[in-house]
């Protein structure tokens, strides 16, 4: 019934006056696309955040994120269990807040100094929380943020879909990023 | 002496003298103090107060939508921070709305500090002095260094409400479009009118007291229940709702004169019923705004009084499906209900008991107070007293609800905490066992939007409620009356520890009830704190939650931490408007242990608070106007505030970048040099998302630049083992507060001088155990830090 | 006698007795009028006419989002009439919405007013007496209705500011969650606040009238130049940009002082420009906020002066661009600019001139009157005195940009016109003809969002405006200055028409220029009435439009119409916060005609205006928070709104069902009856499309229930002339409106009856050409209706 | 790239904290649908705006929806040129604005006391003005609203899509609406 790309017609379009309202929404990525965006990433970043505390399986996601070279820095305590498994992250202390309004700045050097990241991924947050802060990345800078959490989050660049009733569904899919990296 | 009042007078033994007096006849100030920089100040005048504050303090801004509607050129698309066609940008359109947000927040404690002074005024008379008690001198602490008077009577606190009125129009005209083009001016519009708040607040708290003999900031404050099972279910119950408790009180005075106080149980929602317990220890505390469904759909209540703030929007709808009749009274919430303040009481109860009204508009307290306990009465007697109901008539009626679920998610996605009520009905249905419905309900916060979602139109409330309903019952516990101000005696007590930093720090918790966790979450992060002697302060919904969960012995809080403002000590001020007695209690240190100047003096008095006084405030789930517009004031004051992580939906934060080095500077009174400084605290304004993150972060934004060795020591000792507790490893940032080896935590003094040496390359003298180089600056006794020039020109001259 | 003034005082002759004088003594109060019943309202006195009109004129609401973010419980979808977090819903959210856009619309007036009675209590002392003229004794008819007071001085307008800023903190804090639960409610305080909104208004513009001796309601003011062309490019030009003229007057005194106004040009956008000419006729009007970035781009600036409202938030960024200096000057649009109020004249004059500065913020009117000419000229000599600048160097440099485009259309879709920039760009591309480009701009705001979204960042306007160029040069007119109020005199002479009907109405066109059409339109629609003797009053932005469009003989309709309150006549009134003189001139005919008290008696006048005074008011461009205002309180005082279709983005209207037999009906105090009435006003706010649907509307809204059968005679004469002229037929309702024969037009008379029995069933006695029956009810010479009780049971009593 | 239907993935789905805007936005439809949709109903009115004033195009189109036996409530001056092609609207005098209040009460009997509307087309209108028209009866009504204007209506339930640089392509589609109804 609706019309799609391959009509005659031209395609529906959300505008100022008819209330657009999302101007550039998460591209909706699979896992491989994922993958490929932090593997192209000069300075990637994963960022992990609380919910590590209350699901075993994302601190094991973020460990093999860290095997594969990719700095971590951790909020919200989830430096804890990450420090546990032998992960270092390069940051523990500071609040997603805070990294938020770093990463912002052009001068941010980075945790290490060596520059700002071109490409920050986030992992285990809550969904209202970590929503706000894609948004100001969106609006203000111009880092790719890949969003992994469970949830559809559209102030990412790129984003996983949305959760389902099943939740091996979406490790998964975690699995399958780290499996392409 | 004669007084002359209001009115025209001819003196009779002056003939031919008719003596005119014109319309503001203003009296000859007392001088109590010399009178500062800034009494009364308009948006300008702390201007460069806030942009010292913003410059350190970046505005963060976090969008919650990529478009502005604010006016009739638009829907603007303002992502990527385009202009919008008045010119605008994203962040300055951003500030616009924290400033309205703030404005919001101001005018609901000024007007209704407004609504109380005029009415009591007219109930008391505007002589009534203003006695806070004898150990309470400095009154109005907020009053004296904003607005520069020192009210003696419940009349002169209208010249501060006069003040607050004119600010927040002006300010709210501000956001009119076409004003601010810089997001900065909007901030400091922000933080102005959030400072208007605190006078409004003051204001309201006074005035109460004063008026109805509230405790005087007495630290042994009556312990009150608390709680959703907290009230005898055999008698009548009248549940009061709301924040201003002038209209409900008279429920307890009538019932008082007829001596049928204890026939009755009188229990209260959100602030309202802080305020009941202050005037009578004889009223309950059901608990904060997200027990409003809870209370309503469980049957407990016979009738309900609302007056205004933090009530359900469809309370009356609530009520109307429970059958409980509803008292509306305050103007700012009317409900569309008929206004009946002319008719006789038996004619309003009757209307309601016999459910010809479901509600009525009563703006009339003395009527209030007669015609709730004979409304409350007939509907409990109507009902025979029954009381079984438990959110669903049986358990039968129970599991048809959830069977109707067909794990859709709709619930899920329009759940403000995304809770899975799918799975916890999908897991009752295949095993019967609630387990994982009841788990729920410690985050739930009965909002109601999962059942608005549900197109099978479960009553998922309902469910969840009933799921736990034993441990919701179980939830009874003491809460500590709220007793109001600090006393200048106990400020004189803890005025240098606190400004040495041996009292590590003050924490105060106030505000909503939006936690992204379980409710016991707020007492254990509290507890650390306690535990460790910080003072830990409260108010509002924060303080009725902490009253209601207990420990294995059965114990609250309240029931373990004196309420004394002392090291461990556990105080609760009271009410939302309470709060202002915390700033109060800033700006008495300042005052009184340091004996800096109130009166109009402001920006010096702020930046003695930013610079010394290591209080944080901490709202661990934020969600209102008046949260935002507290929290904002209190930044203007320099106290960092925390908030919890939907606190992000506020869209602004105060964040610092302790990185960039020369955003961390104060000139030094002493050696009359600017000199860089350590980035304490760095944050003004910050969220967490686990309470984890919330005690570690709480910790280090306790740290101030003045801390003495032994103060900084002290909180350094806390902020590195907390650190190393939830976070697994030493802080990332700790060597920025180190400013000599006395600054070290005793027993990790030798481990963290290597790690000084090694990681960091300071220099170490191993013979001394002294740190040689490396520091930002070194500690020095005599420093006397300032980022205000003119406090600076004041203290070095001469 | 002796006057007591400020202090306390010891009275020599009266030995041990010190006069003690308190806070606030209110003065005898001179018995002026029988005090009404509700003087000072708060929010629920005047609730139950609020619901007269509600239940009416019933709120319609068009929803700009889906979903609410108010607070952090949110963001809420509230789609289809679901609840929010807070249990609000979606009219009710929208509700709040338009209580807030009031609140923000009355800020702006009140602080306005608050910042001009504040200063010119200042320069000018508390006893400036009010005096509006010979004619004018009903000074202040605003505030004696809803105040109740009837100033005399400066200083008595204090009283009605204190009383507007307390409303106006009271309603927004029942914005804040958990308030209302009803949107009849929130529209009560909406109208609440907008009421209060005219107060301010009247307050800002009589205390400039009375200070700047500005016109006092001399119909005859002179004209001034006006539009894009006025100035004398070879001269230095001042242009000043707001609203609050106390800031830039000082300009003219000063180089008056200097004997130097004529080697300046001083040129206003906005209000100040009215504000300015009434201060000084030497002064010209440049035109409204769409010509703020014309202006500039064009390069015809030497110096900006902005204060506030109604300026491009990115004001200095667009002077920076066109290296144009900016003086800011009040505190509500400070733009982040420093304040050098304490810097010497010349370090200030030296840091814009160098460019050292971009801008400054400077709230010392004295010394902008100073700073801006020097600025202005140096600026000038600096640039050569030339001006050859329009848009672009040269037409390679215009074609060059057209050349850019690509035709992707974003800047059609971002456009709040939807202007087809890409149509014009195509065509000036292939044939090289600008006169598609040159058609756009007489719609364009020159709002520039275009610009934001084109992607190959093509100077959109300046394209527009270049094509246009010439004929923007032409737009040179003249306007009528302002003249504030109306006479008494002038009152007592049309009083009797409009009330019966003989002058068939009076159109208030008032407000911003988003118009839906191009600029000539708002002249074609006024014209149309004035041609008909409808009085015709204007303001603002409107009344700027007006004396930029000539027609082809070069007049505007001020050169050919009179500047009286008479039928014919075009009153400009002045700048948007003379506004409030046309709320007061409907009072002033329920007063000096009717002789109703006025004294607090709100409801009963605005009952008389609802029922008799054919007054409809006119926002064809409506944009702002303002107009939102005050278009809400022309609605409490019975006046029906017409706005341009932009309008609907306020998202809430108020529009009557006239099938809805039952909901039309008053007390008729002659019969004591409660009787029928014609749907007359049918909307009390309404938008409309074309101009051809405005000249209908606003045509048909002018009908009153009151008419006398001459009177209405008249109205439906014009109503369905003009009906037939623009909608090609006879009205739909016409019938409606017809009580007796005498009602119809004479000449269609015969034809109408024809219809009325052959279509409607009406039986007609064809011998005395006679309605036997049919309609809704008699004519009745004596009919007097009300809705209101209390003025019904005033009225038949006795 | 994107994640479409087809895959193993879920799809990306906004909603309230991720910061749902529509909830309901206008299927885009083809010109046949638009016909099939005015057949089946009931009830259906034709509203006509001001733009009939500014494009004799539309006016012509109009007419044939007339001539198809569509009720027509011509608005803003619309029904000037109407009347003069010889149509005979059933509402002449009220605004769009009036006339979507009315649609919105159950009492409406519609301009000729038969019965309210069940489907309501758009034609001609200022697209800010209709789009707000529109969002007000998709919150407030159960009505079918079909916006036919060169613009996409979000808040309609059924829209063309957006306009183009080819009028004539709107047109067309106009004119397959009326081929097929
Ligand atoms: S206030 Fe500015 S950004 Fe917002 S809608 Fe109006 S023009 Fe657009
Ligand atoms: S919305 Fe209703 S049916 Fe769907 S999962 Fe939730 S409770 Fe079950
Ligand atoms: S009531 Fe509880 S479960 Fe339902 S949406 Fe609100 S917080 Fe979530
Ligand atoms: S703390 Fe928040 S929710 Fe509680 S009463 Fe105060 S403002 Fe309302
Ligand atoms: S104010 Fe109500 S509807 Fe709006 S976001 Fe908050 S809870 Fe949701
Ligand atoms: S946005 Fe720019 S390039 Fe695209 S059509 Fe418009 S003017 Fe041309
Ligand atoms: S500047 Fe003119 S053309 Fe450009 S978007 Fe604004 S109104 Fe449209
Ligand atoms: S009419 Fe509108 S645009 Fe013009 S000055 Fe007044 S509020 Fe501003």
């Amino acid at each position: 019934m609706a019309v799609t790309k391959e009509e005659k017609f031209p395609v529906a379009k959300r505008f100022d006056i008819a209330d657009v309202q999302v101007s550039r929404d998460a591209t909706a990525v699979k896992p491989k696309i994922v993958a490929n965006v932090i593997k192209k990433a000069k300075r990637p970043l994963l960022i992990t955040g609380g919910q590590l505390l209350k699901d075993e399986k994302l601190v094991e996601f973020a460990v093999k994120f860290a095997e594969k070279g990719i700095p971590i820095a951790a909020t919200a305590g989830s430096s804890k269990p990450l420090i546990e498994k032998g992960v270092k992250p390069v940051s523990k202390t500071y609040t997603l807040h805070q990294i938020t309004q770093f990463l912002q700045d052009e001068e941010f050097k980075g945790f290490d100094g060596s520059g700002n990241y071109d490409t920050v991924v986030f992992l285990g947050f809550l969904p209202y929380y970590l929503s706000r802060m894609l948004s100001s990345l969106k609006h203000f800078s111009k880092i790719t943020t890949i969003a992994i959490d469970e949830f559809y989050q559209p102030h990412a660049k790129f984003s996983f879909t949305n959760l389902t009733k099943d939740r091996e569904l979406y490790y998964s899919m975690l699995q399958e990023v780290l499996d392409n990296l | 002496m004669f007084e002359l009042k209001k009115g025209a007078f001819v003196v009779d033994e002056l003939r031919n003298v008719s003596i005119h007096i014109g319309k503001i006849v203003e009296e000859e100030e007392e001088e109590w103090e010399e009178a500062g920089p800034t009494p009364k100040p308009g948006i300008i005048e702390l201007r460069k107060w806030d942009h010292k504050l913003l410059e350190r303090y970046e505005p963060f801004y976090a969008p919650m939508q990529d478009f502005c509607n604010l006016c009739t050129m638009g829907p603007c698309d303002l992502s990527m921070n385009k202009k919008g066609a008045c010119g605008i940008d994203l962040k300055t359109a951003k500030a616009r709305l924290v400033t309205i947000a703030c404005c919001i927040g101001a005018s609901a404690h000024t007007a209704h500090a407004r609504h109380l002074v005029d009415h009591l005024i007219e109930e008391y008379g505007e002589d009534l002095p203003i006695d806070l008690g004898g150990n309470v001198n400095v009154e109005a602490p907020v009053m004296r260094t904003v607005v520069g008077i020192k009210p003696k009577t419940l009349g002169d606190l209208r010249e501060a409400l006069s003040w607050a009125e004119k600010e927040i129009v002006k300010v709210l005209h501000s956001v009119h479009i076409g004003n601010e083009e810089s997001y900065f001016d909007y901030e400091s519009k922000a933080l102005h009118v959030s400072m208007a708040d605190h006078v409004g607040m003051e204001v309201a708290d006074i005035a109460q007291i004063v008026a109805y003999n509230f405790p005087k900031a007495e630290p042994n404050t009556p312990l009150v229940d608390t709680g959703f099972g907290i009230v005898d279910v055999s008698k009548p119950t009248i549940v009061v709702v709301g924040h201003n408790v002038m209209y409900a009180r008279p429920v307890t005075d009538y019932l008082d004169e007829q001596g049928r106080l204890d026939d009755f149980e009188i229990a209260g929602l959100c602030c309202t019923a802080h305020d009941m317990t202050r005037y009578s220890a004889k009223a309950k505390i059901f608990g904060p705004i997200y027990y409003q469904l809870r209370v309503i759909r469980a049957g407990l209540a016979d009738v309900v009084i609302s007056d205004e703030q933090c009530i359900r929007a469809d309370l009356l709808d609530a009520c109307k499906k429970a059958g409980v009749p509803l008292i509306a009274t305050s103007d700012a919430a009317v409900r569309g209900l008929p206004d009946v303040s002319e008719w006789p009481v038996e004619k309003i109860v009757d209307a309601l008991v016999s459910g010809k009204l479901p509600g009525v508009f009563l703006p009339v307290p003395e009527k209030v107070g007669q015609v709730a306990p004979l409304v409350a009465e007939a509907v409990f007697r109507k009902h025979g007293g029954e009381r079984k109901y438990k959110f669903f008539e049986n358990d039968e009626q129970l599991m048809e609800e959830v069977n109707k679920c067909t794990q859709c998610m709709n619930c899920v996605f329009a759940c403000p905490h995304s809770l899975r009520v799918d799975q916890g009905m999908v897991h009752a249905q295949k095993t019967g066992d609630l387990s994982k419905l009841a788990k729920l309900e410690e985050i739930c916060i009965a909002c109601g939007k999962c059942e608005q979602a549900c197109p099978k139109n479960i009553k998922i409330i309902n469910v969840i409620m009933r799921a736990n309903y034993d441990n919701l019952y179980n939830k009874t516990g003491k809460t500590r009356v709220g007793r109001g101000p600090i006393q200048d005696t106990e400020i004189r007590k803890v005025g240098q520890p606190i400004v040495f930093g041996q009292i590590p720090g003050v924490i105060a918790a106030v505000g909503c009830i939006n936690y992204p966790d379980e409710m016991k979450s707020i007492v254990e992060i509290l507890e650390e704190f306690l535990k460790r002697r910080y003072i830990v302060v409260t108010s509002g919904c924060h303080a009725m939650d902490i009253g209601m969960i207990k420990d294995e012995e059965g114990k609250t809080l309240y029931e373990k931490y004196p309420g004394d403002f002392d090291a461990g000590g556990l105080v609760n001020v009271g009410s939302c408007v309470s709060n202002a007695h915390i700033s109060g209690a800033t700006i008495k240190i300042a005052n009184i242990f340091a004996m800096r100047p109130l009166r109009g003096n402001y920006a010096e008095i702020a930046d003695y608070v930013l610079n010394r006084v290591g209080a944080v405030g901490f709202s661990w789930g934020p969600y209102s106007h008046k949260a935002a517009s507290i929290a904002t004031g209190f930044n203007r004051l320099g106290v960092p505030v925390v908030v919890g992580p939907h606190g992000t939906k506020y869209r602004r934060a105060y964040i610092g970048k302790p990185w960039k080095k020369d955003k961390w500077w104060v000139y030094d009174i002493k050696t009359k040099q600017k000199i860089n400084i350590e980035p304490a605290p760095d944050s003004l304004l910050v969220a967490v998302e686990t309470k984890e993150e919330a005690i570690v972060q709480l910790a280090r934004l306790c740290i101030r630049p003045n801390d003495t060795s032994a103060g900084r020591q002290i909180k350094l000792t806390h902020y590195i083992e907390l650190h190393q507790k939830y976070y697994g490893d030493l802080p990332d940032d700790w060597p920025v507060y180190v400013r000599s080896e006395a600054d070290l935590p005793l027993k990790q003094r030798e481990e963290l001088l290597r790690i000084l040496e090694e990681q960091h390359g300071w220099k170490i003298d191993w013979d001394k155990k002294k740190i040689v180089d490396g520091p930002i600056r070194p500690y020095d006794a005599g420093f006397n830090p300032t980022l205000v020039e003119e406090v600076y020109a004041k203290y070095t001259k001469g």
